[in-house]
């Protein structure tokens, strides 16, 4: 036996959670296909004209991840939460953002990452130009760990609650406006020939704040829902 | 080494207990009882510092153990009700796992050799789900054989475990409190240290 | 234009009172309701417990 | 008993001070609306580019104001509560949060409606009412969590993590949707010309200060429910006038 550090406790938090994941895969590809077919159903809905349908592509995608994160995110601690394991987490000699960041972390690979490989697919759909496309991936890139990250408060706030599925996408979507404007604003301007920089290196500013304040407020949470 | 001073808790409106007060020292063992819904479970929530107490003071060598926090933790073992394994890993990769939460890295063979003094030789490499019930608090009980810390906080350790396991669970603590540790309990069952004798907490 | 738009530009006065200004002093009352309402029962939830001790 | 004595002497002493400060705050807040609306309505000239329809900012802006204001109150208290552990402030916070989302109805229901002659369309994705609506979902958002956890530490304490957090966020979406208005070109609600009539603003301060006092009116009235409520089990409130008779 040894003492680990607190990036062998990110490393392993990480790892757990994707092979729990592994072997609930079921709950992941149902998260991908909700979003391949919410974003299939704006074709439907609004008619087949290939104007519109590029105009709108990136909208719908980004709107569509958004709402498929908030799906996963509904499981984020809920598990944890009922079987104890959150209980002995919060006992981790090491800090509790670490383990959160790990968790976030997880979360994202298990729920957003694909959701980013599935897009240009669906962007093709949408007759979307390969250029467009480029930046529609760099942005998710960019945004969906912060969704993950500032859905993980909602998820901590609303752990154990009645409706907490509900509650959670009423918390967080407002939230995470300013995501969805610049992961589309990105796109927007690319098409209509502006410059993209500005948009991503602001989403970039809220990676980068995100990744600064979200573990701790959301360990912070989980000690007040842990109560 | 542990002293509690003027603790008061609630759960709600209801008023669980106020002005207790006591000293837990190195190799002493406590049971904490009462009827339920008395505040057991509660108390020793609070112990690990899950609830904050309406009023009164924790303390771990002789400080608080809101400040200490991580120094705390890192002392600390807490088994509560729930088990705190998931079904679908294994036996091993559940041990492995919930050391490494408390800081510890566990090889696979100590972590065998842990499961299998805790009679669950063969099931290591099964996935839990596929356990019994006693044999999943099993898993969840062989965390006493490989950490190192001082406190133990146990909450029905003995629930669902047959006559074999109780007795191997009271030769750990006696093991435990031979070292130095302290421990703190609840129980429905009799639980008897060999050569020790149990302070009484009762709650009413 | 519709129906609406001629009326509400030959009474701008009367689409501006009844429009912003009724609805904001109907939003105010039944604000005022609540809060009151909300008083009523909370000082009729405390008698009733009080009837239950005193039973007791 | 002292302790405990001391913990409570918070809400016992506001509870008394409020209920004798409602009816002034009340009462002044009628006489402002009528003052305000006097002036605002027979004594300010029209507009000579938006007729009659302007006299709509009077509510308008003051209760854009009051919602935006009386969210970065709520946050405030509710962050208070949260550090200091002082129920009094998350009690306020709670009792702020209604009165500040309806504030934000008015405020876009009133936007509307001014648009609708301007523009000639009931809603613009103009930044401001954009924001307005955003922050209109925050404060169902802060409702809805207190509403929904029972235990009223944890309510308290969790919403005004999310109260918090929220209003970091306000200034980033307001940025964020007002970028975003720039770039599609959208109309923002300008009032015409920087030179308005001194009546105009005098009836547009007046009105504001107005719903300022009622405001704290209503706020006070609530918080003394929630602090009954909370204290129900506490002996002074079983020796309050209206709790004995």
């Amino acid at each position: 036996m040894k003492k680990s550090s607190m990036f062998d406790l990110l490393v392993l938090v990480v790892r757990r959670d994707l092979i729990l994941a592994m072997r609930r895969r079921a709950d992941v590809l149902t998260t991908l296909i909700f979003f391949v077919m919410v974003v299939s159903l704006f074709p439907l809905g609004v008619g087949p004209e290939m104007d519109m349908l590029r105009k709108m592509a990136p909208g719908v995608l980004w709107v569509a991840a958004l709402l498929s994160s908030m799906l996963s995110l509904v499981r984020l601690f809920s598990a944890d939460y009922i079987d104890g394991t959150l209980e002995q987490m919060m006992l981790s000699p090491q800090s509790l953002s670490m383990l959160v960041l790990g968790k976030m972390v997880a979360h994202w690979m298990v729920s957003g990452l694909p959701l980013v490989l599935v897009a240009p697919v669906l962007g093709l759909q949408f007759d979307m130009a390969v250029e467009a496309l480029g930046v529609l991936i760099i942005g998710l890139l960019l945004g969906t760990p912060i969704l993950s990250m500032v859905g993980a408060i909602g998820a901590a706030l609303t752990l154990g609650l009645r409706g907490g599925g509900v509650l959670l996408s009423l918390l967080v979507l407002p939230l995470c406006i300013p995501v969805l404007i610049f992961g589309s604003g990105a796109v927007d301007a690319v098409t209509t020939g502006l410059a993209v920089s500005p948009h991503l290196s602001l989403l970039g500013a809220l990676l980068v704040l995100a990744l600064a304040f979200t573990p701790w407020v959301t360990a912070q949470a989980l000690r007040i829902s842990m109560e | 080494m542990l002293e509690v001073s003027n603790l008061a808790c609630s759960r709600g409106d209801h008023r669980l207990f106020s002005g207790l007060s006591f000293t837990l020292s190195p190799g002493q063992i406590m049971q904490v009882q009462g009827a339920n819904g008395s505040g057991k479970t509660s108390l020793l929530r609070t112990l690990c510092g899950f609830l904050m107490p309406d009023e009164g003071d924790i303390a771990w060598r002789g400080e608080n153990i809101r400040s200490l926090d991580e120094d705390y933790c890192a002392e600390m073992m807490y088994l509560g009700h729930l088990n705190a394994i998931k079904d679908e890993l294994s036996a091993v990769e559940n041990l492995r796992i919930s050391a490494g939460l408390s800081g510890l890295d566990l090889s696979d063979r100590e972590a065998i050799a842990a499961l299998r003094r805790m009679g669950l030789k063969g099931k290591e490499r099964l996935p839990t789900k596929v356990l019994s019930q006693g044999q999943r608090r099993r898993v969840a009980l062989s965390r006493m054989l490989v950490n190192d810390a001082k406190l133990w906080i146990l909450d029905e350790p003995l629930a669902a475990l047959d006559v074999v396991a109780v007795a191997l669970i009271q030769e750990l603590i006696a093991e435990h409190l031979a070292q130095q540790g302290l421990v703190m309990f609840t129980t429905h069952q009799p639980l008897e240290v060999a050569g020790m004798d149990i302070c009484n907490l009762t709650l009413s | 234009m519709n129906a609406l738009d001629i009326w509400m530009r030959e009474y701008p006065i009367t689409y501006v009172v009844l429009g912003s200004y009724a609805f904001a002093f109907i939003i105010f009352a039944i604000e005022i309701a609540m809060v009151r309402h909300k008083r009523k029962i909370t000082l009729a939830q405390i008698s009733m417990m009080r009837e239950a001790e005193e039973v007791e | 008993m002292a302790i405990n004595w001391f913990k409570y002497s918070a809400p016992t002493t506001f509870y008394g001070l409020a209920g004798k400060l409602i009816p002034y705050f009340a009462v002044s807040a009628v006489v402002l609306f009528v003052i305000g609306l006097y002036i605002g309505f027979f004594v300010a000239p029209t507009d000579y580019k938006q007729g009659e329809f302007y006299r709509i900012i009077f509510i308008h802006v003051a209760a854009s104001i009051l919602s935006m204001f009386l969210y970065l109150v709520m946050a405030g208290y509710a962050a208070l509560g949260l550090i200091f552990n002082t129920r009094l402030s998350s009690m306020m916070a709670t009792a702020i949060a209604p009165t500040g989302a309806l504030f934000a109805v008015i405020s876009l229901w009133t936007g509307a409606l001014w648009g609708k002659p301007m523009w000639g369309a009931w809603w613009v994705w103009d930044a401001r009412l954009t924001s307005e609506l955003i922050l209109l979902f925050l404060y169902l958002g802060f409702i809805a969590l207190h509403a929904s956890i029972d235990d009223p530490r944890r309510a308290d304490r969790a919403s005004a993590l999310l109260a918090i957090v929220g209003s970091v966020n306000v200034p980033i979406i307001y940025f964020s949707v007002k970028w975003w208005n720039t770039l599609h070109q959208g109309s923002t609600i300008k009032l015409s010309g920087t030179s308005m009539h001194v009546a105009m603003q005098q009836a547009m301060f007046i009105t504001l200060l107005a719903c300022w006092l009622y405001a704290i009116a209503v706020v006070l009235a609530r918080v003394r429910s929630i602090i009954l409520e909370r204290e129900r089990h506490t002996t002074w409130i079983n020796e309050l006038p209206e709790v004995k008779q």
